[in-house]
């Protein structure tokens, strides 16, 4: 039966509790009700009180709390229930878990879960994308997985990891997105993007929701003979360079896609590692598909605006193909 | 007729007629719970609204009984079960319901999620979703007031979850500190969500709370609006005279799940029962018969003239238009 | 006499403060003490303490409050007493204050001061850069000075400006930089970058404190007859990518400089606008010097081998002239 | 000898003789205050300190008399004022001043700030800048021990202008609502900064936030170490029975500026004269001499061997290198 990605993360999770019993989890609502998503259900009648801990609406003491306990030698997995909160408790992730192991050699093996991303028209306050408020923050690692396969994969390396980890999962794909997974378990590593289609003429480089989007687009253009690499770079911190380098040298044209605003986004670190990196092997300029520079808008077709969809994409990616 | 229309103009409590204030609450807050079953009961159902769903029900008494008792200039910040206070302030029915299916007629034109609304022309100021967030915002809003040596308070409204914040810790203290005209208002409802107030506080109170800033802070049944009121009246007049803070608090319970697709399996059982019986709106009710400042038949007749209002919101609201998307980028800066 | 950077944010916040009666100051300890920096000495003496709000630690309280008391009707300008401590109140800038007027309508005309930037072995808490969390959130103004003339100008445009204003100001050039101010009153406008140094070779695009570090660079390669161009970008957010991409057709090759850390940085917005814009005018790749991806460690021996200086930007900078 | 011999081992008070646990008080007492004194008062005016310098001269009976009563396993989150913490786990003078001379031999090898220092092997974690984040953190690890099955506590110290941060609340509701072992042990010095503590909060003690947590809370004359020791106590038993947090509340003067380049023209003079009355190691002297614990030949003694070690510690910590450039890099991530 095939895994919905809300359900891989859930099987993530459920496998690292059972494997390492110093793994617990800790959030609001995470118990009892199962976390606003029900990621979580039914972890407190099978791991208890003790491993599924229920919070105060309190997402400084989350994050400080999973800090301290994995100063310890527990591995605290917070769950925010939307991502739009962790600026509540960004002081905690950017200043003292980002920083311990640099300053006084401790490490601190947590993971914030992150439900983020819009398209469920939940306006500014619950579609948002904050990935590059800790891109941004050495000492971290970000992940942001578009598949099943890889949401599965990666929470349970972003568990084991003995850094901290911020682990996005888009809203949009919970329920959306499903696969057959493995049954033998398996891990995805942190740090190594993928190639999810292969193309000659045009790379898209992109994470999370947007790589369907890209997907969806490359299917369309391959009909007018535009072939598109698409690649998916699952770990935003630290970034695959290679990977990204190797798929631009060989198509010698990028479009850089994200559902994140545009100013100050991903984009830009994509642009700036490529264009140091393998400047000598482009045909074109690197061009970028991102939403505008708005906060998230409620009202429907407001948000269809913001959001990049595949329309867009391919007729930027049009336009560089025939640059 | 025009949504504007819908709603009686507000006039202060105090001066008024017991039982004309009375008459006022009982409105307020069956308008209230009227738009709100509508929003969660019919339109959510039918596909129409966009987003979650919050509503106050089983509370009304807080916001309308507290905000009936400010002046035009006091500042008012509502929080997610606060329709009330939008109410009596001046945004219609119409307005509201716009706001909730998205469309440009909203208070907000389609920009910001359903039950974040403000409106600076009616000093109210809207919600972000992070809990507590307003505690400082309020503080400053009152600092502003008192700066521009105007007699006005600020209202602020938060429920029990939203005391473990952060912020509104450093609201309390800071507001306190500087003796600032905010009148704090809880509205206890015995739940964040699914966590019960044992699970978020280890004081039995939030009032309890008060001392830790030295402001005076009082436990109100949230459910009987005259008592809402009475301590309120006291809270805004310890506000204005220049005393500092106050904290209110109402104990209350939501009579429904935390949004409209929470089945609440947390409540126990036996809470629904009980707190049915504390209805704020039928109490009122009750106390008007008893005093004489009404009878079924008119309580009847406000509430068939209440539905023809929301029926009346609901058509304005249906035939406003969705946003232009050319609005997409307006009003991020101011020229830009 | 000539003005230190300091003296000259102390002079735009006294005349805006004589000027509109609506402007007051709010933070910890600038009172009496006159500010941790000494920024707003004898303010309070000549303001009194309604326009003069000492507060307790209380970073979040203290930009709510400056946007509460700015909605209605007044300029907050908040002090944070090191701009690493923003992190602290960083909800409220980044949801409340950068969103409401997209939202509702709701002009939040406020300034937060931030003493940023390092070189004074101030350790990882007391030296960090933190523009890049507030570039990436629309709704928000980022203005990072140079110069004692732009320090007074910008702030006065800052506290006139309709929205919420970051304004980093480098703690390393507080007392180290100094010029003649005009007697006369002047403002300095948001949003437009400043060409620092004249060249043809080579455009370097910085802002902050490593403008100076760009300057002498510049002035010691004049020597070997590499004529740079020195831009100096003064706002971040708006960002002026017109005389940024104007520069970099003149000169055909970039240089990319800041302080802060790599990965997430500036220059990668940089460099997206470039390749973007002006890709046909571009003779090289587009190049970076940076702090390296850690925090900012205290030891001057590390802290030296961390921070960017002009013998890196020399390096780089011959690299790509002869490119 | 090496800076390793310069302490004397940890020795738990409990079960001791009372002469001894008070020499030990005392030793220690000296011993920071030594250590400050040379880094405030010579090394600094020397040029040989790297940033700034914060001493706790006046409160060291509060770190001392408090980090003596810990188990081994138990946890310490000492405040920038709290070397004492440092010295009584077994970090030696010599690293501390290694430390605040940016050398290799410090601490952190140079990375962190100078008065940041932690050693999970010495079960101390570093406190970060930022006032009061340490506070959920602390919560954090005290979950941990109850997790881990350890009969273990945790000690969180913080200033009085800590009380007011976001995070202090937060950490210390959670704390309360799981009933995690935690001392919460608040030095109030009575300034935050130049910020006295009226400016501050608008209740008279920070114990009187206790109750806001469900929590005791008490008041202890923070110059009298063995007050704070019976306190501590208190306090320890109440956390280690499974009984929750527990608030002791410090009181206390910071007998120097808020840095030492701050002149402090802010503190009334009086406070000054008042305060060096109460000074904690003198007064322990004249207690050890009235119960015949000591006498004043044994405290110039005791005086003159923490200057000899001291002496030796600043000679090991300056010729303690600086750290290598090469290691700018390390230990950003565990392995990249
Ligand atoms: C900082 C933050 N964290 C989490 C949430 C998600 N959330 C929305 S409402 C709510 C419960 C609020 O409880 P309470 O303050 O008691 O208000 P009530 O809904 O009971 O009126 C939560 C957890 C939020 N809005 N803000
Ligand atoms: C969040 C935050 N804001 C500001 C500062 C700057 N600062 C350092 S110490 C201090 C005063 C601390 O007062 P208190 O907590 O009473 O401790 P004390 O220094 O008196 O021991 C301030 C404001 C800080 N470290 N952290
Ligand atoms: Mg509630
Ligand atoms: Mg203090």
């Amino acid at each position: 039966m095939p895994t919905t990605y809300l359900e891989a993360i859930r099987e993530g999770l459920w496998e690292e509790m059972e494997r390492d019993s110093n793994v617990f989890l800790i959030g609001e609502d995470i118990g009892a009700y199962g976390g606003a998503f029900k990621v979580t259900a039914g972890f407190l009648e099978k791991f208890g009180e003790k491993r599924v801990v229920d919070t105060p609406i309190s997402e400084s003491a989350i994050v400080g709390a999973s800090i301290g306990a994995s100063l310890m030698g527990l591995r605290a997995v917070a769950e925010m229930q939307f991502s739009d909160f962790i600026t509540c408790g960004f002081d905690q992730i950017v200043n003292f878990a980002a920083k311990c192991r640099y300053r006084w050699n401790a490490p601190v093996p947590m993971v914030v879960r992150a439900p983020s991303g819009g398209g469920i028209h939940g306006g500014p306050y619950h579609s948002q994308n904050p990935e590059m408020w800790f891109v941004r923050t050495p000492g971290l690692k970000v992940v942001a997985p578009a598949t099943p396969y890889d949401a599965k994969g990666l929470i349970k390396s972003a568990i084991r990891d003995n850094d901290p980890v911020l682990f996005f999962e888009h809203k949009g794909l919970y329920r959306r997105i499903k696969e057959e997974l493995p049954e033998a378990e398996y891990t995805v590593p942190i740090g190594k993007a993928r190639i999810a289609r292969e193309g000659r003429d045009l790379s898209i480089i992109t994470y999370g929701a947007m790589v369907w989007v890209a997907l969806d687009a490359a299917e369309k253009l391959a009909a007018e003979d535009i072939e598109i690499e698409v690649v998916d770079l699952r770990t935003l911190l630290p970034l695959d360079r290679e990977t990204v380098c190797a798929s631009a040298k060989k198509t010698a044209k990028v479009l850089l896609l994200h559902e994140d605003t545009r100013t100050g986004g991903m984009a830009g670190e994509l642009a700036a590692t490529l264009t140091e990196s393998v400047w000598e092997y482009l045909d074109g300029p690197i061009v970028r598909v991102t939403a505008p520079d708005t906060p998230v808008p409620f009202s429907p077709p407001l948000e269809e605006a913001f959001l990049p969809n595949a329309e867009k994409v391919m007729d930027k990616a049009r336009w560089l193909a025939r640059y | 007729m025009g949504a504007a229309e819908l709603t009686i103009p507000h006039t202060a409590l105090e001066g008024g007629e017991p039982a004309q204030a009375a008459r006022q609450c009982l409105y307020y807050m069956s308008l209230m719970r009227e738009v709100e079953d509508r929003i969660e009961r019919k339109l959510y159902r039918q596909g129409k609204i966009v987003g979650g769903v919050y509503v106050g029900r089983g509370q009304e008494a807080i916001s309308v009984g507290t905000a009936l008792l400010a002046a035009p200039g006091d500042v008012l910040f509502p929080s997610h079960r606060d329709m009330g206070v939008l109410l009596i302030r001046g945004v219609t029915a119409g307005q509201i319901l716009a706001q909730y299916m998205g469309r440009v007629g909203g208070v907000t034109r389609g920009k910001d999620g359903n039950m974040h609304m403000g409106d600076l022309k009616l000093n109210v100021v809207s919600i972000i979703s992070a809990m507590a967030a307003c505690v400082p915002v309020a503080a400053g809003a009152a600092l502003a007031l008192r700066y521009q040596g105007k007699n006005n308070v600020v209202l602020c409204y938060f429920g029990d979850g939203a005391t473990s914040r952060g912020d509104w810790h450093e609201g309390l203290n800071f507001a306190a500190v500087q003796k600032l005209p905010v009148v704090f208002i809880c509205n206890n409802n015995q739940y964040a969500y699914s966590t019960p107030i044992s699970r978020q506080m280890s004081c039995a109170n939030v009032a309890d709370r008060g001392p830790a800033y030295g402001i005076p802070a009082e436990i109100v049944d949230g459910n009987d609006i005259l008592a809402v009121q009475e301590a309120g009246k006291r809270a805004m007049e310890h506000a204005r005279a220049g005393k500092g803070p106050y904290l209110i608090e109402c104990k209350t319970f939501r009579m429904t799940g935390h949004s409209a697709n929470d089945a609440a399996d947390y409540v126990p059982k036996n809470l629904w029962d009980e707190w049915a019986k504390l209805d704020p709106i039928t109490r009122l009710e009750v106390r008007m018969r008893d005093k004489g400042w009404g009878t079924q038949a008119e309580f009847d007749q406000l509430r068939a003239r209440v539905k023809a209002e929301v029926d009346e919101a609901v058509a304005w609201a249906e035939q406003s238009p969705y946003p232009d998307p050319a609005t997409l980028l307006d009003d991020v800066y101011e020229n830009l």
